[in-house]
């Protein structure tokens, strides 16, 4: 079965995110405001094929552990979605 | 009613009943297609050929003059240099990150055609008014780009110019050169000869981006109607890993003699790699579309043959060596695929299947060297003379704060050059912020070093050219000499980049031809030959053209580089002094200009007096009788003196530079020498030998500026408009929209 | 009998010749080792070189650390003998788990090429047994992701174990501690981001990197 | 009003993803197999304050046209969380 699955990976709070501040700095000159919180990861789209949906998600954790993100700064959300 | 077909791919009428006559039929559409993309602009030179053929390219250094992917000259100890430099203007205003990157892929690529080893590039640059937030994105962007690709593909950036100005402001310039280094037995060309060796294509998949690039993308102007913007293409992304790893490949396959001929894929994809090694080796091929590894489904074959993609390369390969072909290729994680064969003849078929049909079929040959030339009207500007007549110096500020006027043209690039990895494999003696680029000159093969070095510059005046493009241009190249000179280098060879608007406009075609006087003039009175060049035209928005734009990349060799050659930097106690004549006029200064006096006129280039002048600083420099030295160029000679004094940290003061014109005129052939007093005397009678004029103006000492009677200002405050005007600027922020 | 310093190349290193030739310079003899062999040779110490690794693509270090080359220098210097990163190399250290923290991107979000000038924290590793503490040393830097970043427990750990080998005079990336390099805990593995071998000739403008280089060439010698 | 904003920046189909190409090549080296067509992007998570949603979305996509991608090459697609 084949699986469309997004990886958001993000820095973990507390780990400072100099794209985030930039982003969110430059905001108000350029006329926007009231965007606070900024915070720039990665998504990484793919599509992966596998017996069933716990074992793509169980890869794609596995993927995310060894591979995807750096577990000193970053954690990863994983999303799934049925064969199409 | 609809738009002929080929008139949709811009070409004219004329050129479409040559297509016919040269087949003797009606071309089907994929033929069409590669007529359109080779007889552009940006392939076929079609409006500045004949302008060209006035430049003197043979010297007794040339290897390969202009022509092939590269210039290519002997620099002795058995060492070749290949040296181009190429212009990536449009596609850097629609995505400046990706333009630039790709200008600078493209360049390299030139570069390891010929067999040599990419060792650095330099980027002129020019954008629109830094205080527009549109044109900081385009310089940030462009800048990122270029550090992007070219610090991760592995290729030092060692200089370059950055100009900011309202001529550039819808049309940036982004010209990219690259020197690469080759032991002068290893020299290739691209070249098909043999018949039955097979075409191998290398590198990235082929998709969609960049189809029509050159004959749309990067020949029209950009309105900003909705039938220019469907005009865009999508622009194509750097893959400078990719990159890295087929410059490793192709340098390998080459060192192994695997390959007969080798060539780049750049404006023009395929069509262009095909025709060319075909014609130039005299032979035809059959090329199989089907065999182009494919990165989206459904591409049609004229797609596939005038794709862009970036980070190809075409190499033909006698069949006995293709198996060790693939295998390095694979070493290297190298896509590679038999995709043509060279046949008898002079014919390129491009077939579906190397046993199936053929989709079409044209003389190779033709695609470029049928290429329609052009001889566009040309006029000068109706008021040419009137111009002339109203110069700067008619209209001198009555009382005048000069301190603002000097820091106003005080700038730092810093904050763009330390973006640049400007120092890989250790060649760098003199980087960004120097007179010219030096760099110590190692054996490519067994890395010893010669005691001999390299030097580079690239320059390019708008103002001067606006002003007088014939004699901006001869001023433009006397500058690279004498930037060149002040680094001890005798120069060897010039490569140029002519960024020109609209050459329908009969004005635009006349500064074009001037341009070309000028360089042809210059060139031949100093016995430099032209080995390689590149004409962007087109570069407009909203119907100004901008002003002409001549750059020039001139290397030279120095001799001895025991030590590194004298900066910028002088010591406290120093005497200085300016070599050269009185300085002449204020036409085409940059303080005129901020005025907005744009008119003037520009006095001849004295070629004797400057081939004089460079002689005696490569002495003085070479015997080491300089603390510093500074040519005077943009901003006169109050910028040339300030920032010697901001990048010593010492200040001076100076007299004998009694007005406004003395402080900023640019006029040629001068440049300002700092001299501890011991060797005072010597440096005096060296100049006196050799019949230059010189003035004392000075003394390098203290913490403050002063010029008598116009300036005293604390050194501290140049330095700090000086370090800070670029971070200021872009830390409040860019945009797009 | 000269020492064999080897230098890992993986598709896109860049800096792998310009450190053979400074060590080279400085006595050592010295062999490219290709990523993927996990054959090392008999080499005495093992330089990972600067440059962008697989392109640098998703993380700097990312890819490369799980090729045969990296098995074998794991192995290496489990063994107790010297590994050096440089830039790249110190990147690929830390997502190899032989250094801890991590490298993010610079605090200005630009990439920098320039020098800067380094003050020597400790004699104790194999990169600065041939400096004094104290020392102020200018060296180049060039990367884009110098930031070094680490746990508070990861900081006190380096800290109190006299890790932190040299620190930024004036800190150009934001990194946590004003770290340039560290070692592990056995001291025979180091990273750091600036880069001495460019700091190796007289016409370059510095020979600062000689005594970093010399150090981890005498720690081979062994 | 505070909002949620995730913009998912993508590079437009059709548009090289060198990133995206060397992670898949990676994947079946490293042992994950089945995996296809990745694409890499950025996800950029703030909090936005505004009158409504209808007026955080204006201004978000604003934003994106301005300021975080640049449409010649790249989608962003938006998702907004109401205030919490
Ligand atoms: N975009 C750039 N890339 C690299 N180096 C640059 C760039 N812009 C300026 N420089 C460097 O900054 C210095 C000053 O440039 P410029 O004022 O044009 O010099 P000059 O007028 O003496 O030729 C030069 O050494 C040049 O190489
Ligand atoms: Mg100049």
């Amino acid at each position: 079965m084949e699986f469309e699955a997004t990886v958001e990976v993000q820095l973990k709070e507390g780990i400072a995110d100099p794209q985030g501040s930039t982003i969110e700095n430059a905001t108000p000159k350029l006329g926007f405001n009231g965007i606070e919180n900024v915070r720039v990861g990665k998504s990484i789209r793919f599509t992966i094929t596998a017996e069933d949906e716990a074992t793509a998600k169980e890869t794609i954790q596995e993927l995310c552990e060894k591979f995807l993100t750096n577990p000193v700064i970053e954690n990863a959300i994983i999303h799934l979605q049925g064969a199409e | 009613m609809s738009e002929p077909v080929h008139r949709t791919l811009g070409l004219t009428d004329e050129e479409f009943e040559k297509i016919i006559d040269i087949l003797g039929r009606e071309p089907n559409h994929l033929e069409l297609a590669m007529y359109s993309v080779m007889w552009s602009e940006h392939c076929s030179y079609k409006s500045s050929r004949i302008h060209l053929k006035r430049l003197p390219t043979e010297g007794d250094h040339v290897l390969v003059g202009p022509g092939e992917n590269a210039g290519v000259i002997d620099v002795g100890d058995d060492i070749a240099i290949a040296i181009r430099i190429e212009s990536h203007n449009h596609p850097s205003y629609i995505e400046p990150y990706q333009g630039a990157a790709t200008g600078v892929g493209g360049i390299i690529r030139d570069i390891f055609t010929m067999g040599a080893r990419p060792i650095a590039i330099m980027d002129p640059l020019r954008f629109g008014p830094i205080d527009d937030a549109r044109s900081r994105w385009v310089a940030e962007g462009v800048v990122s780009g270029i550090s992007g690709y070219g610090n991760s593909v592995g290729v030092p950036n060692i200089g370059g110019e950055t100009v900011f100005d309202e001529t550039y402001i819808g049309n940036p310039l982004v010209n990219v050169l690259c020197l690469g280094i080759l032991p002068k037995d290893r020299l290739v060309l691209g070249q098909a000869s043999g018949v039955g060796n097979l075409a191998v294509l290398l590198g990235a998949t082929t998709g969609r981006d960049g189809i029509g690039g050159v004959s749309v993308l990067a020949s029209a102007g950009f309105g900003d109607d909705e039938e220019d913007a469907e005009k865009r293409p999508s622009v194509q992304v750097g893959d400078p890993f990719e990159e890295k790893r087929l410059i490793e490949c192709c340098l390998e396959l080459l060192d192994a003699g695997l390959v007969v001929g080798i060539q780049d894929l750049g404006g023009a994809g395929l069509s262009c790699a095909a025709s060319e090694t075909a014609s130039r080796g005299g032979v035809g091929m059959d090329f199989d579309v089907t065999a182009v590894p494919q990165r989206e489904t459904g591409m049609e074959p004229f797609e596939i043959m005038t794709s862009e993609s970036q980070e190809r390369m075409l190499a033909i390969v006698n069949p006995e060596n293709l198996e060790k072909v693939l295998l390095i290729s694979e070493k290297w994680e190298i896509r590679s695929s038999v995709v043509g064969k060279v046949t008898e003849g002079g014919q390129l078929r491009i077939m579906d299947g190397l046993d199936g049909p053929v989709l079409g079929e044209v003389p190779a040959i033709s695609l470029h060297e049928d290429a329609p030339l052009y001889d566009r009207p040309m006029e000068p500007p109706t008021n040419l003379a009137t111009r002339k007549e109203d110069t700067p110096e008619g209209h001198l500020p009555e009382a005048n704060d000069v301190s603002d006027d000097l820091l106003s043209l005080m700038q730092s690039q810093e904050w763009i050059t330390s973006q640049y990895d400007s120092q890989l494999f250790l060649n760098t003696v003199a980087g960004p912020g120097s007179n010219a680029a030096v760099l110590r000159l190692k054996h490519p093969v067994s890395g010893k070093d010669t005691g001999r070095g390299l030097a580079v510059t690239t320059d390019g005046n708008h103002r001067w050219c606006a002003v007088d493009p014939k004699i901006g241009t001869a001023m433009t190249v006397a500058e690279s000499m004498l930037n060149l000179a002040c680094v001890g280098a005798e120069p060897r060879a010039l490569v140029n980049c002519l960024n020109f608007g609209n050459p329908e406009n009969p004005n635009v075609m006349w500064q074009l031809s001037e341009a070309v006087d000028g360089m042809a003039e210059a060139c031949s009175k100093f016995n430099i030959p032209v080995v390689g060049g590149n004409v962007s035209l087109y570069n407009e928005s909203q119907g100004n053209n901008i002003d002409p734009t001549p750059i020039v990349g001139l290397i030279g060799v120095i001799t001895n580089l025991d030590t590194p050659p004298p900066g910028v930097s002088w010591n406290d106690g120093d005497r200085l002094m300016v070599i050269g004549p009185p300085p002449k006029g204020l036409s085409g200064s940059a303080w005129a200009f901020a005025r907005g006096k744009r008119n003037g006129h520009l006095d001849q280039v004295d070629y004797q007096t400057h081939e004089r002048l460079c002689q005696t600083i490569r002495m003085l420099v070479t015997q080491g009788l300089v603390t510093a030295i500074h040519d005077i160029s943009s901003g006169g000679l109050a910028v040339a003196v300030a920032e010697m004094a901001v990048q010593s940290g010492v200040g001076c003061s100076l007299a004998r530079v009694p007005d406004i014109e003395s402080m900023f005129s640019e006029s040629p052939s001068r440049v300002v020498i700092a001299v501890d007093p011991e060797q005072m005397q010597s440096v005096e009678e060296i100049i006196h030998n050799q019949d230059l004029p010189s003035t004392r103006i000075g003394l390098a000492h203290g913490d403050k500026f002063t010029i008598k009677g116009l300036i005293d200002i604390e050194l501290s405050k140049i330095q700090e408009q000086w370090e800070e005007s670029l971070p200021r600027v872009f830390e409040s922020g860019t945009t797009q929209g | 009998m000269n020492p064999t310093i080897g230098v890992i190349v993986f598709p896109g290193s860049n800096c792998e010749q310009d450190a053979l030739e400074a060590v080279t310079s400085l006595g050592a003899d010295s062999k490219l080792l290709w990523h993927d062999s996990s054959d090392l040779g008999d080499v005495d110490g093992v330089i990972i070189p600067g440059g962008f690794a697989h392109g640098d693509y998703l993380r700097p270090g990312a890819i490369a650390r799980f090729s045969p080359a990296m098995e074998s220098v794991i192995a290496f210097a489990r063994s107790g003998r010297p590994v050096l990163g440089i830039c790249n190399g110190f990147q690929i250290l830390t997502e190899a788990g032989l250094l801890p923290g991590a490298l993010q991107k610079n605090r200005g979000l630009k990439f920098l090429c320039k020098p800067v000038k380094l003050n020597v924290q400790t004699t104790n590793s194999v990169l600065t047994s041939q400096t004094t503490k104290g020392d102020s040393l200018t060296i180049p830097i060039n990367h884009f992701e110098g930031n070094y970043t680490c746990s508070d427990e990861t900081l006190k750990e380096l800290h109190d174990e006299d890790r932190i080998l040299l620190t930024y005079e004036d800190n150009p990336n934001g990194s946590i501690g004003d770290i340039a390099g560290i070692c592990n805990i056995e001291r025979n593995v180091v990273g750091l981001m600036p880069h001495p071998e460019r700091a190796c000739h007289p016409l370059l403008g510095s020979t600062d990197g000689h005594p970093l280089l010399h150090s981890f060439i005498e720690s081979s010698r062994s």
